[in-house]
C-alpha cells in the first residue's frame, strides 16, 4: 500500500511536475524581487529546475551543459556584475508598479495565445503526418536512454554525421563558427571592461 | 531620311548650356576673382547664343530634308500660300520626299479654287534658310526680317482670307514628314524595361528651340545689367535682415547665377528635345530644380526660400501624379517612347502614338466585346500577346492622361496648384522673365501637347475646365495686385490658363501657338519690368510710380508693345499685335467647342470675358506705371532708364512680340507649329455615346472664326477703355472704388484665399502628423501608462506586499502608490528602454491579430 | 560510424572539401582577425598598420568570392548547392551578398583609416569585431537552416552592440550600446522562441522544407483554424519580428534612431547598410522557404500582405519622423528605416506573387522583384555609406554632427556638397541617379504585384507618397549645403585630397549607376540572375 | 495534459517571465537577467521537442547552441552594461535618457 503510493508519488511525472512548479516559481521570484542578490538567486532556481526538467526529458547533456554553463558561469558573470555596480548612490532601484501592471497584462495576453493554440494540437497526429506513418507507430521523439545514448549522436551530430538518423542536417559549420563568435565575443568584452592603455610617451 | 544631322545639331544646342554650366560654377569657385568679373556671364552668353544658331541651322536642314518650304509646293509652304497659285508640280524638288508629293496634291486640289496670285513671298522664303545659314551673326533678326517682308507684302490680304468663313484649308497631310525620332543613348534596360535618351523632332521641336534660345539669349544679355550689383565682394540685400535687424552683407553671386541659367537652358531644351515621356520627366525634374535654386537665388531672405520650397513641393505633388501616369503607361505599353523607332525606315520599335490608332469617328479603336482600347502596330493591326489581343483599359488611359496632366498642372501653374508662381517673383526679375514665364511653366503646356494623341476626350475636357479656371480665376486677382511683377505672374497663369483651355477643347495649334506667343510678349514685359524695377532702386509697388513715361521711354514703348500684344489688339493693314491672332485661335475653338457641346457654355464665356478683363488689368499695369503724375515724388526724381545692355533686348524682343504671329494662322509661324499636327485634329472626334463629347474639326473653327474674334477683340478694347478711364484719366476715385467693394477686393488681394485654403488642408495636417510621430515615439506610452497606473493602483499594492513583506496600514499605502504614480510617471518621461522591450512583444501580437483579420480562415 | 565520418571529413569527394571552398571568404575573414590579434600581442602592429592587415584580409575575401561568382555566371546561375550538413546554400543569391557584404567591409576600413576612429591601438578590436559582423552576416546571406539563422542574427548583432558602444568613454555611446544590447537580446529572445515554435511542429529546422512540412501538418490547406498551423504563423511572427528587429522596420525600430545617434558616425554607416543587407537576404530566403506550396499559398499571401503594411506603415513612419530631427546621424537613421520600408515593399511583392496560383507564369516577375531588392541594396550601400562618410569627415572638423556643421559647405569644401548633394539626391529617388532606377524597380514589381491583390496599390501608392514626404527632410539638408551660408563663427573644413577622393569615389558610383547604362544594365542582370538563383530550390 | 503540453507551458511561462522582468527591471543587470529567462523558455520548448516531436536530437543541439551563444550574449552584454555603469556612475537604465526624440 505504502509502496504503491510511494510509488506514484516519486514516479518521474511527480518530479516533471516539481521541476516544473519550482521553475515557474523562480522566474515569478526574479520578476517580484527588488534587490539583486535575490533575484540571482531566484534566478539559480528557476534555471537549476530547468536543468532538471532537461534530465527528465532525457536530455542529460543539455542538463548537463544547462547546470554547467548557466548557473556555474553566466550567472556568475552576473554575480560579478552585481558586486562591480553594487556601489551605486542609488542603492534601490525600483520598478514602478504600473509598469508592472502592463508588462504583466501584455505578458499574459502573450502566454495565452501562445499556450491557448499549443494546447489545441494534436501532436501524435502531427508528428505521425510529419513521419508519414499512422499516428499509433509514431516514434514520439528521440529518448534512449541506455548508456551514451544521447552523448554519442549529439557528439556526431556536432562533427557533422548522423548515425542517429538518416538525411538529418550536420552541424560541424555552426559548432566551429560558434569558436570564431566567441573571440570576437571576448575581444569585444575585453575592450569595453579594459582601461585605455597610457599611450608611450617616446 | 535621316535625322542624324538634324538631331545632332540640335544636341549641341542642348549641351552647350551644360558645358557652360560646368564651366561657369568651377570658374565661380576656381577663378582668382570671380565676384567681380563678367566673364561667367559672357560665356553663358555664348553659349545659349550659339545654341540659338545652332537651332537656326537645324531648322534649316529641317526645311530642306522634308521639302517643307520648297516652293510654294513645300507641304508647309503651301499652307502659306494656302490662297497662291497652283503651281504644284512646277517646282518640287525634293525628290526623296514622296509622301509630301502626295500630300501636296491632295492639298492643292483642295484649294485650287483660291488662286489670288501672289508669288512675291515665295522667293524670300527660300532665301531665309540661307540667309539664317550664311550670316551667322544675327541670324534670327534676319530670317524674321524675311519673312515679315515676304508677308509684308500681302498682309491685308491675309487678313481678309483669315476672315473669309468659307474657306477650307483643313485637309492635312498624314503620316510624319517632318518626324524625326531616334535613340540618343541607352541607359539601361531592366527587364522589360528600356530606359535611353531619345530625341523625337518635328516643327513644334524646333519652333520651341528656336523660341527658347532667342528669349534666353535676350534674357541673359538683360541679366549681365540687371544682376550687375552682384559683382561686388560684398553685397548688401535690403531685403534681408540679420537677428538684430541690420542688411545682410555677403559676397555677390554673379556667376553663380548665370551658372543656374545655363544649367535651367540645358535642362529646358532637353525637356522639348526628349524623345519619351520619361526622359521628359527626368529633364521636368531637372528644370524644377533649377527653378527651385533659382527662386532661392535671395536666400537670405525667408520669403524667397519659403517661396522656393513651396514651388519645389508643390510640383512634386503634380509630379506624382504624372509618375502614376508613367507606370500605366509602362504596365501597358511597355515603352516611353513617342515615336517610332526606325533603321532604315523599318520600324524597329513601337513608339506611344503608333500603338493606338483612331476610327473615322476620331476616337479609339475598341475590342468589340470588352470595349478595351486595342493596341495596334504602325499600319493599325491588333498587336497580340499569346494569342490575345493586346489591349488597356478604357479607364486607365484615362487615368494615364490625367496621371500626365496632373504634372503639366504642376509645372503650368495650373488650378489647383498654382499658388506657387505668385510667390516664385521673388527670384531676380530675368528669372522671372526666363524661367516663371516663357519657358518653364509653359513646359506643362507643351508636354500637353506634344502627349495630345494619347488623351481620351474626358482628359480633354478636364484639361479645358481646369485651364478655364485658372485663366478666369487668376485674371480677377490680377485685377487688384499692386506688385508689378506679381501683375505679371498671375497674368502669366491665366495666358496658361488659356493655352491649355485651348488644347483642351481641341484647338491644339491654337493652343501652342499663344504659347509661342505669349513666350514673346511676356518675357518682353518681364523685362520692361525688370528694368523699371532696376530703374527704381527695385521698387515694385505700383501705387509709389507713375509718370514713367519720360524717365524711361524705351522702356514704356516696348512695355506698350507688349500689353498690346497680350491684350490681342489689331491695327491696321495685318500688323496685328501677335497675341490678337493666338487669342483669336483659342477662342475660336472654344466658341466651336461651345457650338457641339452646349453644355459646357462656360468654355467659351469665361474665356471671352477674361480676354476684356486682361486687357484692363495690362492697361491698368501700363497707366499706373508710366502714365500721369509721379505719386512718389522721390523714387521718380532718381528713376532713370536703364542703360544699352538692359535696352537692347527689350528692342530685340518687342518687334518679336508684336509681329510674330503674322499672319495668323496662314502666318509662318503657326503653319510651323502644326506642320506635325496629330491627325486626328482635322476632321474631329465624333461622341460615340450619348452625353459624350463632340470635338470640333478644323472646319467647325473656321465657320465660328470671325464671330468670335470679333467679340474677342470687343472684349479686349472694352476692357482697355476702361482701364484708360479709371487709371488713365481716372473718372473716379479708386480708392472710394476700393472701400465700397472692400469685400471682393479683400477676396482678390488674398488670391481667393487658396493659401490659406492649402495650409489648413495640408501644410497645418502635415505638420501635425510629423510632430504626432515625434510625439508618439517620445509619449505615447506616456499617457498609456498613465492610464494603467490609475487603475493598478491595487494591483501594485501586491507588489510592495510581496517585496518588503510589510502592511503599514491603507493609508500608508495609498501614499505610497500616490508616489509610485509620480514616479511611474517620471519613470515613463524620462527612460524609455523598457518600453522598447515591451513593444517587441506587442509588435508581435499586434502583428498576428493583423494576419488573423486579413487573412480568410 | 567512425568511418562515414572520416570519409565525410576527408574523404576526396567529402562534402567538407567542397564546403570549404565554398566556404573560404568567411575562413578568410576569420583567419584576419586571428592574425590582427595576433600582430598586438607580438607589437608587430607598430611596423604594420593594422588596418593594412584587414584591407588585405577582406581584399582577399572579396577576390576569393569574386572567383566563385565568376564561376556561377558562366557555369550555372541557377545552381543552388547546400552544404555544411545542409547548414549553407551556395548559389548566386549568396554569393551577390558576400561580395557585396565583403566590398562594402572594405569601403567602411577605408572610412575608418581616413577618419581615424579607431586609432592603432584599438584598431585590432575595432576589425576585429568588424570583421566577426561581418561573418555573421554572410552566414545571414547563406543559411539554410533556422539555427543557422539565428546563429548568424547573434553573430551580426552580437559584435554590432560593442562596436555601438566603442567610443566607451562617451555617455551617449554607452547609452546607445545598453539600448541596442538590450532590445537586441529581447529580439533574439522572441526569434529563438519562434524558431522553437517552429522547428518543434514542423519537426525540421530546414528552411527549404517549411513549406513541404506545413502542408504535411495541415490537412488540405493551411488555415488559422488549425492548430498546429496556428502555432507555427506565431512562430513565423516572431522569427519575422526579430528579423524585423535587423531591419528597424515599425514596430521593432526603436533601437535604431539611439543606437546610430550615440554611435560613431562611421559604425552608423556600417550598420545601416550591411546589417540590411544579411537580414533582406535571410528573410528573402525565409519568405521563400514557407512559398510555393499550394496548401500554404493563401496563408502566406496573408503574410505578403501583412509585410507590405509593414512596409508602409515603416516607410511612412521614418519619412515623418526623420522631419523633426536636427542631428544628422538621427535624420539619416529614420531615413534608414524609411528605406527599409522601400525594400520591405519588393519582398512582399515577391511574396504575394510567389503565392498567387499564377506564380509559375509570373516567375520573370518575381525574379525581377528580387533583382530590384538586391538592386536597391547595391546602390543604398554607396549611397548611404556616401552620406554617413560626409557626416564623419566632417565632424573630424567641427566636431559637430548636428545640422549645422554642414551649413553652407559648399562654399567650403565643393567635393562634399556635391558627394552629398548626390548622395541626397539619391536617396530621395531623383533621376537620373541610381537611387531612382532601384526605386522604379521596386515600385514596378509592387505593381504587378498588384493585380495578384489588391493591396498592393495601397502598397505602391504609399510607396509613392513616401518619395514626397522625404523631400521634406532631404531638402533640408540640400538647402542647409548649397542655399546657406556658412556661419562666421563656424570652423572650417579644410579637406586633404584623399577624403575628398573617397566621397567623390562613392558619389561617381552612385552617378555611374544612373547614368551609364553598362553598369545599370550590367548590376541589374547580375541581380536578376542571383535572384533567380535563389527561386529555383522553390518548393523543397 | 500530456508532458509535452507541460513544457510548452512552462517554457511559455519563462518566456513571458523574461519579458516582464526586461520590460520592468530598472537595474541594468536584472535586465540581463530577463534575457536569461527568455532564451530558457526557448531552450525547455527545444528540448521538450527533440523528446516529444519528429525534431528528434536536433532539438537538443540546438539547445546546446542557445546556450553558447547565450553565454558570449551576456558576456558582451555585461560589459556593456559595466560601460554604462562607468559613464553613469548608476546601473539604472532609465538614467540613460539622452537620446531620445
Amino acid at each position: 500500500m505504502i509502496a504503491s503510493i510511494m510509488e506514484t508519488v516519486l514516479s518521474p511525472f511527480t518530479f516533471l511536475l516539481l521541476f516544473a512548479l519550482s521553475s515557474c516559481l523562480g522566474a515569478v521570484g526574479v520578476i517580484i524581487s527588488q534587490s539583486l542578490v535575490r533575484m540571482a538567486f531566484w534566478l539559480i532556481v528557476s534555471l537549476g529546475s530547468v536543468a532538471g526538467l532537461f534530465f527528465m526529458a532525457d536530455a542529460d547533456f543539455v542538463g548537463a551543459a544547462q547546470l554547467l554553463i548557466y548557473v556555474g558561469g553566466t550567472l556568475v558573470l552576473l554575480v560579478f556584475g552585481v558586486m562591480l555596480t553594487a556601489s551605486s548612490p542609488y542603492t534601490k532601484i525600483e520598478a514602478s508598479p504600473g509598469e508592472t501592471v502592463i508588462a504583466s497584462l501584455v505578458g499574459l495576453l502573450f502566454l495565452f495565445m501562445v499556450a491557448g493554440t499549443v494546447s489545441r494540437i494534436d501532436w501524435p497526429g502531427t508528428n505521425a503526418a510529419i513521419a508519414n506513418v499512422t499516428p499509433a507507430s509514431t516514434s514520439g521523439g528521440f529518448s534512449d536512454t541506455s548508456e551514451g545514448a544521447t552523448l554519442r549522436p549529439l557528439g556526431f551530430a556536432l562533427l557533422g554525421v548522423r548515425p542517429d538518423q538518416e538525411g538529418a542536417p550536420g552541424y560541424l559549420l555552426p559548432f566551429e563558427i560558434a569558436s570564431v563568435h566567441l573571440l570576437v565575443v571576448l575581444v569585444g568584452a575585453a575592450y569595453l571592461a579594459r582601461a585605455k592603455r597610457r599611450r608611450d610617451v617616446a | 531620311m535621316s535625322g542624324d544631322s538634324l538631331s545632332k545639331w540640335l544636341m549641341i544646342a542642348w549641351l552647350l548650356p551644360l558645358l557652360g554650366f560646368v564651366v561657369e560654377i568651377f570658374f565661380g569657385y576656381y577663378s582668382r576673382n570671380p565676384r567681380r568679373s563678367k566673364a561667367a556671364a559672357w560665356f553663358a552668353v555664348g553659349c545659349i547664343g550659339t545654341g540659338f544658331i545652332c537651332s537656326v541651322i537645324a531648322f534649316t536642314q529641317w526645311c530642306s530634308m522634308t521639302g517643307a518650304f520648297d516652293g510654294e509646293s513645300g507641304w508647309l509652304a503651301a499652307r502659306v500660300h494656302a490662297h497662291d497659285a497652283d503651281d504644284n508640280d512646277a517646282d518640287d524638288n525634293d525628290a526623296d520626299d514622296n509622301d509630301a508629293d502626295d500630300n501636296d496634291a491632295e492639298h492643292h486640289d483642295g484649294h485650287s479654287g483660291h488662286d489670288d496670285g501672289e508669288a512675291k513671298g515665295h522667293d524670300s522664303d527660300d532665301s531665309s534658310p540661307s540667309d539664317a545659314a550664311g550670316a551667322a551673326e544675327a541670324p534670327a533678326e534676319e530670317e524674321a526680317a524675311s519673312d515679315e517682308a515676304a508677308v509684308l507684302r500681302e498682309g491685308g490680304h491675309l487678313l481678309a482670307v483669315a476672315e473669309d468663313e468659307g474657306d477650307d484649308h483643313s485637309h492635312g497631310h498624314d503620316g510624319p514628314k517632318g518626324e524625326f525620332s531616334g535613340v540618343i543613348y541607352t541607359l539601361g534596360t531592366f527587364g522589360g524595361i528600356t530606359l535611353s535618351m531619345d530625341y523625337y523632332i518635328d516643327s513644334l521641336t524646333l519652333v520651341m528651340f528656336m523660341m527658347v534660345t532667342l528669349i534666353a539669349t535676350c534674357i541673359h544679355l538683360f541679366a549681365m545689367g540687371y544682376m550687375s550689383d552682384e559683382l561686388t565682394d560684398d553685397y548688401v540685400d535690403h531685403f534681408a535682415h540679420t537677428a538684430d535687424g541690420k542688411h545682410v552683407h555677403r559676397p555677390g553671386r554673379f556667376y553663380r547665377f548665370f551658372a543656374f541659367l545655363s544649367l535651367f537652358c540645358f535642362a529646358m531644351l532637353g525637356l522639348v528635345l526628349a524623345g519619351n515621356i520619361f526622359q521628359v520627366f527626368v529633364f521636368w525634374e531637372l528644370v524644377g530644380i533649377c527653378s527651385f535654386l533659382l527662386i532661392g537665388f535671395y536666400t537670405e531672405r525667408k520669403t524667397a526660400s519659403n517661396a522656393a520650397n513651396k514651388a519645389f513641393i508643390m510640383n512634386r505633388v503634380g509630379d506624382f501624379g504624372f509618375l502614376i501616369g508613367l507606370m500605366v503607361l509602362l504596365t501597358y505599353f511597355g515603352t516611353f517612347r513617342f515615336g517610332d523607332t526606325k533603321v532604315d525606315g523599318e520600324v524597329v520599335e513601337q513608339g506611344l502614338f503608333s500603338m493606338v490608332t483612331r476610327d473615322a469617328t476620331g476616337n479609339f479603336v475598341r475590342d468589340d466585346i470588352t470595349g478595351e482600347v486595342l493596341l495596334t502596330d504602325t499600319h493599325g493591326h491588333a498587336l497580340t500577346e499569346g494569342g490575345e489581343n493586346r489591349t488597356i483599359p478604357y479607364m486607365l488611359l484615362v487615368v494615364a492622361g490625367l496621371g500626365v496632366f496632373a504634372g503639366c498642372v504642376g509645372k503650368s501653374a495650373q488650378f489647383p496648384l498654382q499658388t506657387w508662381l505668385p510667390d516664385a517673383m521673388e527670384g531676380p526679375t530675368p528669372v522671372s522673365a526666363l524661367v516663371h514665364s516663357a519657358t518653364m511653366v509653359a513646359a506643362g503646356v507643351y508636354l500637353t501637347g506634344r502627349f495630345f494623341p494619347m488623351f481620351v476626350q474626358e482628359v480633354l475636357l478636364t484639361i479645358a475646365y481646369i485651364g478655364c479656371i485658372t485663366l478666369f480665376m487668376a485674371a480677377t486677382i490680377a485685377v487688384v495686385v499692386t506688385d508689378i511683377k506679381k501683375v505679371l505672374a498671375y497674368s502669366t497663369i491665366s495666358q496658361l490658363g488659356y493655352m491649355m483651355l485651348g488644347l483642351g477643347v481641341f484647338g491644339w495649334g491654337a493652343g501652342l501657338f499663344h504659347l509661342v506667343t505669349h513666350a514673346f510678349f511676356k518675357s518682353l514685359m518681364f523685362l520692361c519690368s525688370g528694368s523699371v524695377i532696376h530703374g527704381c532702386h527695385h521698387e515694385q509697388e505700383m501705387p509709389k510710380m507713375g509718370g514713367l513715361l519720360k524717365k524711361m521711354p524705351i522702356t514704356a514703348i516696348t512695355m506698350l508693345v507688349g500689353v498690346c500684344a497680350i491684350a490681342g489688339f489689331p491695327l491696321f493693314l495685318g500688323l496685328h499685335f501677335s497675341g490678337f491672332h493666338s487669342k483669336d485661335a483659342i477662342v475660336a475653338s472654344a466658341l466651336a467647342f461651345v457650338n457641339a457641346n452646349p453644355t459646357h457654355f462656360l468654355l467659351f464665356f469665361l474665356p471671352l470675358l477674361t480676354a476684356g478683363i486682361t486687357a484692363f488689368y495690362m492697361f491698368r499695369l501700363w497707366f499706373y506705371t508710366f502714365w500721369g503724375k509721379p505719386r512718389d515724388q522721390h523714387l521718380h526724381d532718381h528713376a532713370h532708364e536703364s542703360p544699352w545692355i538692359m535696352t537692347v533686348p527689350l528692342l530685340i524682343l518687342a518687334p518679336f512680340a508684336w509681329l510674330c504671329a503674322f499672319g495668323g494662322e496662314q502666318g509662318y509661324l503657326y503653319v510651323l507649329i502644326t506642320g506635325n499636327d496629330p491627325s486626328h485634329l482635322h476632321d474631329g472626334v465624333q461622341a460615340v455615346t450619348t452625353g459624350g463629347l463632340t470635338l470640333p474639326g478644323h472646319e467647325a473653327v473656321h465657320a465660328v472664326h470671325s464671330q468670335a474674334g470679333w467679340l474677342a477683340m470687343i472684349a479686349a478694347f472694352s476692357g482697355a477703355l476702361l482701364a484708360y478711364l479709371l487709371y488713365g484719366v481716372g473718372i473716379v476715385d479708386l480708392d472710394r472704388m476700393k472701400a465700397q467693394l472692400s469685400k471682393v477686393h479683400g477676396f482678390l488681394l488674398n488670391k481667393w484665399h487658396f493659401d490659406e485654403l492649402y495650409d489648413s488642408l495640408f501644410m497645418k495636417p502635415a505638420h501635425k502628423v510629423a510632430a504626432f510621430c515625434a510625439w508618439f515615439d517620445k509619449a505615447v506610452f506616456d499617457n498609456i501608462v498613465h492610464g494603467f497606473a490609475k487603475v493598478g493602483i491595487v494591483i501594485a499594492q501586491w507588489d510592495r506586499v510581496f517585496d518588503e513583506k510589510v502592511v503599514d496600514g491603507f493609508v500608508n499605502l495609498l501614499g505610497d502608490s500616490t508616489k509610485s504614480i509620480g514616479n511611474s510617471l517620471k519613470v515613463v518621461q524620462t527612460g524609455r528602454l523598457r518600453q522598447y522591450v515591451m513593444f517587441i512583444v506587442l509588435g508581435v501580437v499586434t502583428l498576428f491579430a493583423f494576419v488573423f483579420t486579413t487573412f480568410p480562415s | 560510424m567512425f568511418e562515414q565520418l572520416i570519409q565525410d571529413l576527408a574523404g576526396d569527394n567529402g562534402s567538407l572539401y567542397t564546403g570549404l571552398k565554398y566556404f573560404s571568404a568567411e575562413l578568410w575573414l576569420s583567419g584576419t582577425i586571428v592574425v590582427m590579434l595576433l600582430l598586438r600581442l607580438f607589437s608587430v602592429d607598430r611596423w604594420i598598420p593594422t588596418f593594412a592587415v584587414a584591407l588585405a584580409g577582406s581584399a582577399i575575401a572579396l577576390w576569393g568570392l569574386f572567383g566563385q561568382f565568376t564561376e556561377l555566371m558562366t557555369a550555372n546561375t541557377d545552381v543552388s548547392i547546400a552544404f555544411f550538413g545542409d547548414m549553407l546554400r551556395q548559389d548566386l543569391f549568396s554569393v551577390f551578398f558576400r561580395m557585396f557584404l565583403s566590398l562594402f567591409l572594405i569601403l567602411t576600413i577605408a572610412l575608418t583609416v581616413l577618419t581615424g576612429i579607431p586609432d592603432n591601438e584599438d584598431a585590432p578590436d575595432f576589425y576585429a569585431l568588424l570583421f566577426g559582423a561581418t561573418v555573421g552576416m554572410m552566414m545571414m546571406a547563406s543559411a539554410n537552416n533556422l539555427l543557422m539563422l539565428f546563429l548568424g542574427v547573434e553573430m551580426a548583432s552580437v559584435p554590432s552592440y560593442v562596436m555601438v558602444g566603442f567610443l566607451k568613454g562617451r555617455k551617449p555611446s554607452s547609452e546607445a550600446a545598453l539600448k541596442y544590447v538590450v532590445y537586441g537580446a529581447g529580439a533574439a529572445g522572441v526569434m529563438l522562441y519562434g524558431i522553437s515554435l517552429v522547428t518543434g511542429v514542423l519537426g525540421t529546422g530546414d528552411m527549404t522544407l517549411l513549406a513541404s512540412r506545413l502542408a504535411l501538418v495541415s490537412d488540405g490547406v493551411a488555415g488559422l483554424g488549425d492548430p498546429e498551423v496556428c502555432v507555427v504563423a506565431l512562430g513565423i511572427m516572431m522569427v519575422l519580428a526579430g528579423l524585423a528587429f535587423k531591419l528597424s522596420l515599425v514596430p521593432f525600430h526603436f533601437w535604431c534612431p539611439d543606437a546610430f545617434e550615440g554611435a560613431s558616425a562611421e559604425v552608423a554607416g556600417f550598420l545601416s547598410v550591411a546589417s540590411k543587407a544579411g537580414a533582406f537576404a535571410l528573410l528573402v530566403r525565409f519568405c521563400l522557404g514557407l512559398s510555393g506550396v499550394e496548401a500554404t499559398a493563401e496563408l502566406m499571401t496573408a503574410f505578403g500582405v501583412a509585410l507590405g503594411a509593414v512596409a508602409i506603415v515603416t516607410a511612412t513612419f521614418g519619412n515623418l519622423a526623420a522631419y523633426t530631427q536636427n542631428n544628422l546621424k538621427r535624420l539619416l537613421s529614420y531615413s534608414t528605416i524609411a528605406h527599409a520600408g522601400y525594400m520591405l515593399m519588393a519582398v512582399a511583392a515577391m511574396m504575394v506573387m510567389q503565392n498567387s496560383d499564377q506564380a509559375a507564369g509570373l516567375g520573370q516577375e518575381i525574379n525581377a522583384a528580387v533583382g530590384g531588392l538586391l538592386y536597391y541594396l547595391a546602390v543604398y550601400m554607396f549611397m548611404n555609406l556616401g552620406a554617413f562618410a560626409i557626416i564623419a569627415l566632417v565632424r573630424n572638423y567641427t566636431f559637430d554632427e548636428s545640422i549645422d556643421s554642414i551649413r553652407g559647405l559648399s562654399s567650403q569644401s565643393p567635393a562634399l556638397a556635391v558627394g552629398m548633394g548626390v548622395c541626397v539626391f539619391s536617396l530621395i529617388g531623383i533621376p537620373p541617379f541610381g537611387g531612382f532606377f532601384a526605386k522604379l524597380m521596386v515600385f514596378a514589381a509592387v505593381l504587378k504585384s498588384a493585380e495578384i491583390h489588391w493591396f498592393m496599390y495601397v502598397v505602391l501608392a504609399f510607396g509613392g507618397l513616401n518619395t514626397v514626404f522625404s523631400l521634406f527632410y532631404y531638402l533640408k539638408i540640400v538647402k542647409a549645403i548649397f542655399i546657406e551660408e556658412r556661419p562666421a563663427e563656424a570652423r572650417a573644413v579644410t579637406l586633404p585630397s584623399m577624403e575628398g577622393l573617397y566621397v567623390v569615389v562613392l558619389a561617381v558610383m552612385v552617378t555611374l549607376l544612373g547614368f551609364f547604362p553598362a553598369v545599370t544594365e550590367g548590376l541589374s542582370s547580375i541581380a536578376n540572375a542571383a535572384g533567380n538563383a535563389v527561386l529555383s530550390v522553390v518548393g523543397g | 495534459m500530456s508532458d509535452l503540453n507541460l513544457y510548452l507551458y512552462v517554457g511559455a511561462f519563462l518566456f513571458v517571465c523574461g519579458v516582464i522582468c526586461m520590460a520592468t527591471k530598472r537595474n541594468g543587470i536584472g535586465v540581463l537577467m530577463g534575457v536569461e529567462l527568455v532564451l530558457n523558455g526557448a531552450n525547455v520548448n527545444f528540448v521538450a521537442f527533440s523528446r516529444y516531436s519528429e525534431l528528434k536530437l536536433d532539438g537538443q543541439v540546438f539547445a546546446v547552441f542557445v546556450i553558447v551563444l547565450a553565454a558570449a550574449e551576456a558576456a558582451v552584454a555585461l560589459a556593456i552594461a559595466l560601460n554604462f555603469y562607468n559613464n553613469h556612475l548608476t546601473i539604472d537604465v532609465d538614467r540613460g535618457n539622452k537620446l531620445k526624440g
